[in-house]
């Protein structure tokens, strides 16, 4: 029953606290460009206002369209449900593993970009076609930086992957080291941040995530952008989960030691959300044909990764 | 009984078909009449797998074959499973056939032919010795060889034809000499003495010739230009059997020969297995991301899921070699699994894209757009097959390739350097695959359903008739199925595959509802678990949404950013959406170029923009081959006219030469 | 006798008109004209514009040898000429423009389809004396052909998801790949000859200060330098010194803000938020001395409203130098940041070749080798009494765009502190006499070099206005610096171009 | 001498930094950002020699680390970055071989190396496996550089991060006295020297070539 409770706060804790960290996140890059920056709580506000909205949709587009933004929202909602955050002791652990992971993201990424080509416009076609061309070497990264952990841990379940970690069988491992650089190149990617697409930009024409989802106005956009806040989040859990789990609480741990799993989750959010925004205001976009050697860089360091355990596994 | 019965009945309507030639009402009703013994055959494969564990293969032995040999026939549980791989699409391309094949050109080509390949590939799967094996295998290759060239009309038809006649050829010359040589130790030609004998003769060269006869039937990289010919040339209903079954009859093979007949294989042979699944997983998805032709496009998606099988059973021969028989098993069940998925969903496919033909009589995507309003069933159900063949969960797609990335995680175990350097490399190519499946899919639905028409043909689709729809319906609510009760479905394969591996892999080891093969907490996937938490999110997302938020939904005019255009190509084509993997990937795979020509500004001249592909595999092997072959004719053409004394110096002399290949011979 | 003859020579034995100053206007008859187009396609003289008045068009010209302008005028009673375009690409778009506004057929255009005129104009042929019926139909513009299969359109704007101005762009595409790009303007079309035509001085100076509002100081200088030489008179050295301070403040202005636009498009906010900070100074200096932070109406015909006090020289110098220091550290981020190199260096060239044959200047033909500079090359007080360079680049990127404007602004802030030195007293103004004439000015503004043409009535009124903006040889070339760039580089290209939509649709 | 697992661990871990660094010269295509990624590469190797000297008990070995950090992590860097922009060529990288496919030639060295390395008894002495084949992969990887970038100063980086491998598997065995080190230094400066000469002469080249360059190499040209 305890592990249902907490699965279900669970659940609605992922979803309250994106908007959060997106906001924050934009909050520290205002700071860092020198103005004074919106509130962290904007975001809520923002999506308040266009649910408030009414939604707009093309003539030319089909039903798949008004399914899009829910299918987005659940498959993004799930695949940050199955991550521990605050505790490893969650029902949906043995639901689903990295690899589900993976998958569930990319159902999000499938209906998006099939929602971008809907209304038949140039810019959502743009906007699909980038995504799924960043996607095409993003996936395969992140699914060999899983291949790697998995390897060291013989599990593809991140909350036994946490259990690992804590339990000291695995140390500065090389491999963990290399397996973590692809997952910081994958996860600006994925979450669709500079160097990769600006998330703030008003260029149609360099937009990647923004371009897929013109089209979508009102509740339905409010469900994209909640979604997209939502992926932000879950690979700023990830990375905690996989590479920073201490203090998360574990099976058996009384309740004060979930409040501190919160606690910690939150603190380590909070400053992976203001290293992203210093980075960001630090780099330009990249060109868009020199992703595939950023993200192609991802996926042969995530395999070097997975090399090297061998050398260590035959000490 | 049954199956003799059943296979009658495919013989009997193959043969009475041409008499109805003249009416295509008749084909129609050939096409019902292969219902009944199709489904006969996989209600006997359910039952055979049903049956509990230990219980015996049927063995029948048949006064048929060469002289003084009996014709052997057998259904063990590896038969029965693949029955059911091959008599499922058949249900359902006779099903569809029903509407569809009066309405082909030349549907008296096609009636009588249909039954007498499933007769083939039926054959195939219960030859129980060498020579009904080939006998089945050549009757299944001519039979689809004349379904690929029905359409006399098409010369691409006839081109098709002609590579996949000398290919098959090739093919079944390969089997040959592979039993030949299996058979020269054993001295029979019978399975049940070569099971017998594991190891026995052959040897290498054998294993080779199997992986090219086999390999070459399923479109094993390079072995496979042929497929996107032949494949898409056929019918709809015939393109599925061909790249949704035929391939795994191929597969059957290669399963039968490798994992029962000739079990004792080192490593290296899966190492070699694995390494070229995964170069046909690349090159197909590869192929099938740039194809504007929707026919080819699926045939060449084909090749990458025959690619991602193939990987899946080089690692189990590989584990097997490594004495490492659960997780052989569970690389084995992979494989099995996504034999049966892959066969549904591209039967699904196909049946798909013949609709979509058959309504707008156009084949190229960079012509279509916008038909999911238009046909809105079919529109569904490729959407769940596009779905599936990407792996997106809750769907049967995912479940193999999870249980495929699941063994190939293990496999770093292996101790040779070249394993573990090899799996990980493999791995990266079945993510890409993966991935690129994605792309691929995306592309071609979003460019055939999605938008708005690019073509007056596409703007005035109209949806399939019933007996189609349903024919598309069934499939794809099957791959749901065997998507949320995945234990289900491997707890069968695991059945099947405990006779050849000696070991039963336990699919669930945390319970029912979880797959979880290899260990409580090595990672486990739900997809029930996955799909009702879904809906409990998705209804409270709902609820919340329309709640607190307005619930009003207004059409209107597409906004494009302030500038809607009403040309059907302001949106982008199939071509434009792969545009960026084409740049990165085609110009060192393809020697993809793009000749841009660009006028001045000012200058009203037309700007010119020209694509050039090449397939370096298509020119470095197979044109050369032509060439040679070609020359090679040609000398041989001087023999035609050669005097009767040189013909009798010719016959001398061969025959001297056999003298002294047999003389020199060891003796047996 | 083609081939070597300078521009003044050719012109020298043709009628000229009286009072038309600095520069001669010769009135040219069907033979002359076509003469001079085979000296064009001979010579290098640059074609400064082309506008048509009542039943005339005129040509300026300058030969690029030794620095002389002439206007050639063909009387054209048939309403058509032999066309420009030719020997002088730049031209089409003017000639297409003067077919819209004046019904003058230039033949042997290429292009028939009209520039302007959308078909939304309640008239057509709005400036012709009998003015043309509006189209009744919606009219179709068709885009230029591209060959080529399963290519794809992206019609961008005229609404654009930014604050921006108005303009389409239609970029024809496979995938990424831009295969030909079209821009169409006019959407901002105002009338403002029109509005000029009969207006006292006064009101005219108001209007030229407002045709774009980025360089209001340069066009109400130029307005004001060919009010001065239609009247023949001058302005008292004191007002040219402030005129040309307030210039330079207005280019600072300027290009602080492209430089930190073209960082800001390749999403590196940072510059853009630190220069956008510099530029809110110098315009905040703007208004503390001059009055208003654009410096709008600050220039008058005849010499300049607002003088100088002593503090606000202090606060420019103490501008001047913080700027300076500043502008380095900005420099140096910009040098030191490999990935904003990265999108900058190699995109969006402009061959100089190109550049020539458009005639281009400013900041766009600087950037590709191209050395013009009214500053320099009409030296116009008191330019010629300052000492500056005209730097230039040589690989035409958006690099090289970036690097021509920190050049042109670490110009500007010496230039700054060398009118402040020589500062010469004496009254801000002196009395426009009221008489008629023709007169023209070449001003240098932050984006090149603007012409301005006028005719005074003997009233004093304006009776023609024809202003034209750098930004309408620019533009062109932008079209051109798309060539193997993808589409979205191509925000980046049209920011380091920073065109003027306005100033091409007056 | 024990050494406990984390003291290896944390010294592999800041080998594979120096490694990823080397991967990362290879990706780099702005001159700037080369110099910089040598700066940080010889700066993890200060940390890895500094690491050594805390773990071994060898003070010498902070010298070598204070002298790498100092020498090579600052000095040359900024000597670099200062001649780079006297000549004017701190644009784009010259490649004979593409992004994309040099990483994957990499990847394919440290495999190399790491099958080298596995066979290796190397029990007696406290360097691992590991970081024999870290080294090595450095070295190889500085190698690659050389072949593969056509500017001399790239070139120049080639080398001295090949020379930085070196320097890896010598913080990393006991007992390599101090001189060895400082010899390894000033060869570097040697070299230095001779390449700056070697730039200047060249320099007339790279003013002729610029433009052709740049049209060639542009970045999503490629």
């Amino acid at each position: 029953m305890i592990p249902l409770l907490w699965g279900i706060l669970h659940t609605l804790l992922v979803v309250a606290a994106a908007p959060w960290a997106t906001g924050l996140t934009r909050r520290v890059k205002a700071r860092l460009q020198g103005r004074r920056g919106a509130s962290c709580w904007q975001p809520y506000r923002d999506l308040w206002r266009l649910l408030q909205k009414d939604s707009v949709i093309a003539d030319s587009a089909s039903w798949l369209f008004h399914i899009t933004p829910y299918v987005v929202f659940v498959a993004v909602w799930l695949a940050a449900t199955i991550l521990p955050t605050l505790t490893t002791d969650m029902i949906m652990t043995p639901a689903a593993d990295l690899i589900a992971l993976v998958a569930l993201l990319g159902v999000a990424r499938f209906f998006t970009a099939l929602a971008g080509l809907d209304a038949g416009t140039a810019f959502g076609g743009l906007g699909a076609s980038r995504e799924m061309f960043i996607a095409s070497l993003g996936e395969p990264a992140m699914l060999m930086v899983t291949f790697s952990l998995s390897v060291l841990a013989h599990t593809t379940s991140p909350a036994h992957l946490v259990e690992f970690v804590l339990a000291g069988h695995v140390g500065l491992e090389v491999s963990v080291g290399l397996a973590m650089g692809a997952l910081l190149m994958v996860a600006l990617a994925e979450s669709g941040r500079i160097p990769i697409d600006n998330p703030a930009t008003h260029l149609e024409l360099t937009m990647v995530h923004e371009a897929m989802v013109l089209e979508y106005s009102g509740r339905h956009l409010a469900l994209m952008e909640a979604a997209a806040m939502m992926r932000q989040l879950l690979f700023l859990s990830l990375i905690i989960c996989l590479f920073l789990p201490w203090g998360i609480a574990r099976p058996g741990d009384a309740a004060p030691w979930l409040l501190v799993g919160l606690a910690a989750w939150i603190a380590k959010v909070a400053a992976l959300s203001v290293v992203l925004a210093a980075y960001e205001s630090w780099i330009a976009k990249m060109r868009l044909f020199r992703i595939a050697d950023f993200l192609g860089g991802a996926l042969l360091l995530a395999l070097l990764a997975t090399i090297f355990l061998y050398v260590s596994e035959a000490l | 009984m049954v199956i003799g019965s059943a296979m009658i009945a495919f013989l009997l309507l193959g043969l009475a078909a041409p008499l109805g030639r003249r009416r295509p009402a008749v084909a129609g009703l050939v096409h019902l009449a292969c219902l009944p013994p199709s489904l006969l055959l996989l209600a006997l494969g359910l039952m055979h797998l049903a049956a509990p564990p230990g219980t015996p293969p049927q063995i029948i032995t048949l006064p048929l074959g060469l002289p003084g040999l009996a014709g052997h026939w057998r259904l063990d549980r590896l038969s029965a499973f693949f029955l059911l791989v091959v008599n499922l699409p058949a249900v359902l391309a006779g099903l569809y056939g029903l509407g569809y094949a009066p309405h082909l050109p030349r549907p008296g080509r096609v009636a009588p032919f249909l039954p007498l390949f499933l007769l083939g590939m039926n054959g195939v799967l219960l030859a129980d010795d060498a020579f009904s094996f080939l006998l089945a295998w050549e009757f299944m290759s001519l039979t689809s060889w004349l379904l690929v060239v029905a359409d006399d009309g098409n010369p691409e038809a006839g081109k098709a034809g002609l590579t996949y006649l000398s290919m098959a050829a090739f093919g079944g010359f390969c089997l040959l000499a592979a039993f030949a040589l299996m058979a020269a130790d054993g001295g029979s030609f019978d399975f049940a003495l070569l099971r017998a004998h594991p190891g026995g003769g052959g040897g290498v060269l054998a294993v080779l010739l199997v992986l090219l006869g086999t390999g070459s039937k399923a479109g094993m990289v390079p072995l496979h230009p042929w497929l996107p010919l032949a494949h898409p040339a056929a019918p709809s209903h015939a393109s599925a059997l061909m790249s949704g079954v035929m391939t795994k009859v191929a597969l059957y093979g290669l399963i039968r020969i490798l994992f029962d007949l000739q079990p004792v294989l080192g490593w290296q042979w899966g190492f070699a297995l694995m390494l070229l699944g995964a170069a046909t997983a690349l090159t197909g998805v590869f192929y099938a991301l740039m194809q504007r032709d929707l026919k080819v496009l699926l045939a060449y998606s084909t090749v990458e899921n025959v690619g991602l099988i193939l990987v899946a059973l080089g690692l189990a021969a590989a584990f097997r070699a490594y004495d490492q028989p659960a997780l052989a098993a569970l690389a084995l069940v992979a494989a099995l699994y996504h034999v049966l998925n892959h066969s549904l969903i591209k039967s699904l496919l196909f049946l798909g894209a013949g609709a979509v033909v058959s309504a707008t009589g156009e084949r190229d995507i960079n012509r279509l757009g916008g038909l999911l309003n238009r046909m809105p069933v079919t529109g569904a159900c490729f959407l769940a097959g596009a779905c599936a063949i990407s792996a997106l969960p809750p769907l049967n797609g995912f479940v193999s390739e999870w249980l495929v990335f699941q063994s190939l995680f293990h496999a770093p175990s292996l101790s040779h350097w070249a394993m573990r350097f090899g799996v990980p490399v493999v791995g990266v190519a079945l993510a890409l695959a993966a991935a690129f499946a994605a792309v691929c899919f995306v592309r071609a639905f979003g460019t055939v359903f999605l938008g708005r028409p690019r073509s007056a043909a596409a703007a005035a689709a109209r949806e399939a008739p019933l007996s189609l729809q349903l024919a598309q319906v069934v499939p794809a609510a099957l791959c749901l199925g065997l998507g949320i009760f995945p234990v289900l479905v491997s707890g069968g394969l695991a059945s099947v595959v405990a006779p050849l591996l000696r070991v039963r892999l336990p699919t669930a080891l945390l319970g029912w509802p979880w797959l979880s093969p290899i260990a409580p907490g090595a990672g486990s996937y739900s997809a029930l678990m996955l799909l009702l938490t879904g809906v409990a999110l998705a209804i409270t997302t709902v609820l919340v949404v329309h709640h607190f938020g307005s619930q009003r939904t207004r059409r209107a005019p597409v906004w494009d950013c302030g500038t809607p255009c009403a040309l059907p190509e302001a949106q982008y084509s199939a071509d434009s959406f792969s545009q960026p993997l084409r740049r990165v990937f085609g110009r060192p795979l393809l020697a993809a170029r793009e000749l841009i020509d660009m006028p001045a500004p000012g200058d009203t001249a037309p700007a010119r923009f020209r694509l050039e592909i090449r397939d370096p595999l298509w020119d470095g092997l197979y044109a050369r081959l032509i060439r040679l072959v070609n020359r090679l004719a040609d000398r041989v053409n001087r023999l035609q006219s050669l005097t009767v004394r040189h013909y009798l110096l010719m016959m001398f002399w061969t025959l001297v030469a056999g003298l002294v290949i047999v003389a020199v011979r060891p003796p047996l | 006798m083609l081939g070597n003859t300078t521009l003044t020579e050719f012109l020298d034995g043709l009628r000229t008109v009286p009072q038309h100053q600095p520069w001669p206007r010769h009135l040219l008859d069907e033979r002359a004209w076509m003469d001079l187009l085979h000296q064009l396609a001979e010579s290098d003289w640059t074609l400064l514009g082309l506008w048509a008045d009542g039943g005339e068009v005129h040509a300026a010209l300058r030969d690029e040898e030794d620095g002389a302008v002439a206007v050639a005028s063909l009387s054209c009673p048939e309403r058509k000429y032999p066309s420009l375009s030719e020997v002088r690409p730049g031209a089409i778009r003017l000639e297409r423009a003067l077919r819209d506004l004046w019904g003058i057929t230039p033949v042997g255009l290429s292009d028939p389809r009209p520039w302007l005129d959308h078909g939304r104009w309640p008239v057509s042929r709005p400036l012709a004396l009998p003015r043309g019926p509006a189209p009744e139909t919606p009219v179709d513009y068709p885009f230029l052909p591209v060959e080529g299969e399963a290519l794809h359109i992206i019609p961008v704007g005229p609404v654009h998801a930014g604050v921006i101005e108005p303009g389409h762009f239609r970029f024809t595409c496979s995938g990424e790949s831009v295969v030909r790009l079209e821009a169409r303007l006019g959407y901002t079309h105002k009338g403002v000859e029109e509005l000029m035509a009969g207006k006292p001085l006064a009101e005219a100076a108001k209007l030229a200060a407002r045709l774009s509002g980025d360089s209001t100081v340069a066009y109400s200088l130029a307005f004001a330098r060919a009010v001065e030489a239609a009247t023949a008179s001058e302005a008292p050295p004191r007002a040219h010194w402030l005129r040309a301070l307030m210039a330079e403040l207005e280019r600072i202005a300027n290009h602080l803000l492209d430089v930190g636009g073209v960082c800001n498009d390749a999403a590196f906010p940072v510059m853009l938020a630190h220069c956008t900070t510099l530029r809110e100074e110098v315009l905040r200096a703007n208004a503390a001395c001059f009055g208003h932070r654009l410096l709008m109406d600050r220039i008058l015909p005849g010499g300049v409203s607002h003088d100088l006090t002593r503090e606000g020289g202090a606060t420019l110098r103490k501008l001047c130098a913080t700027l300076a220091q500043r502008l380095n550290i900005l420099v140096d981020i910009y040098d030191d940041l490999p990935s904003l190199q990265d999108r900058t260096v190699g995109t969006g060239i402009v061959r100089p070749a190109l550049a020539r044959r458009f005639g281009a200047g400013g900041v766009v033909g600087r950037a590709s080798m191209q050395g013009g500079d009214a500053r320099k090359a009409v030296a116009y007080p008191p330019y010629d009494e300052l000492d500056f360079a005209v730097p230039t680049q040589p690989l035409g990127d958006v690099n090289a765009r970036i690097w021509q404007r920190i050049e042109e602004l670490r110009e500007s802030l010496s230039l700054v502190n060398q009118l402040m030195d020589g500062m010469p007293g004496g009254p801000l103004t002196r009395p426009i006499p009221t008489r008629g004439g023709e007169g023209m000015a070449l001003v240098e503004g932050f984006r090149g070099e603007i012409l301005l043409w006028l005719r005074l009535s003997e009233a004093g009124k304006v009776v023609r206005c024809h202003p034209r903006d750098p930004s309408w040889f620019q533009w062109p070339l932008l079209e051109a610096a798309i060539e193997n760039n993808i589409v979205a580089d191509f925000p980046l290209c049209n920011k380091s171009f920073n065109c003027s939509y306005s100033g091409v649709d007056l | 001498m024990a050494h406990t697992p984390f003291a290896y661990n944390l010294a592999h871990l800041i080998g594979a930094t120096v490694l990823m660094m080397g991967f990362g010269l290879l990706y780099q295509r702005r001159m700037t950002a080369v110099i910089r990624t040598y700066a940080l590469q010889a700066m993890a190797l200060a940390l890895a020699a500094a690491w050594q000297a805390a773990i071994q008990d060898a003070p010498h070995l902070y010298a070598t680390a204070l002298i790498i950090l100092l020498f090579k992590g600052m000095a040359v860097p900024a000597a670099l970055q200062w001649l780079v922009r006297r000549l004017g060529i701190h644009r784009t990288v010259e490649t004979a071989l593409g992004i994309g496919p040099t990483l994957m030639a990499g990847v394919g060295l440290v495999a190399l190396s790491i099958v080298l390395v596995m066979p290796m008894d190397i029990a007696a002495t406290a360097i691992t496996r590991e970081s024999v084949a870290l080294a090595m992969s450095v070295v190889l990887l500085g190698l690659l550089m050389m072949i593969t970038r056509r500017n001399a100063v790239t070139q120049v980086v080639g080398f001295m991060s090949l020379e930085n491998g070196l320097l890896l598997a010598a913080v990393g065995a006991h007992g390599m006295p101090l001189v060895v080190e400082l010899s390894i230094a000033f060869s570097v400066l040697v070299a230095m020297a001779l390449f700056g000469i070697f730039f200047f002469r060249i320099r007339e080249r790279f003013d002729s070539l610029e433009l052709s360059y740049l049209e060639t190499s542009r970045g999503d040209s490629q």
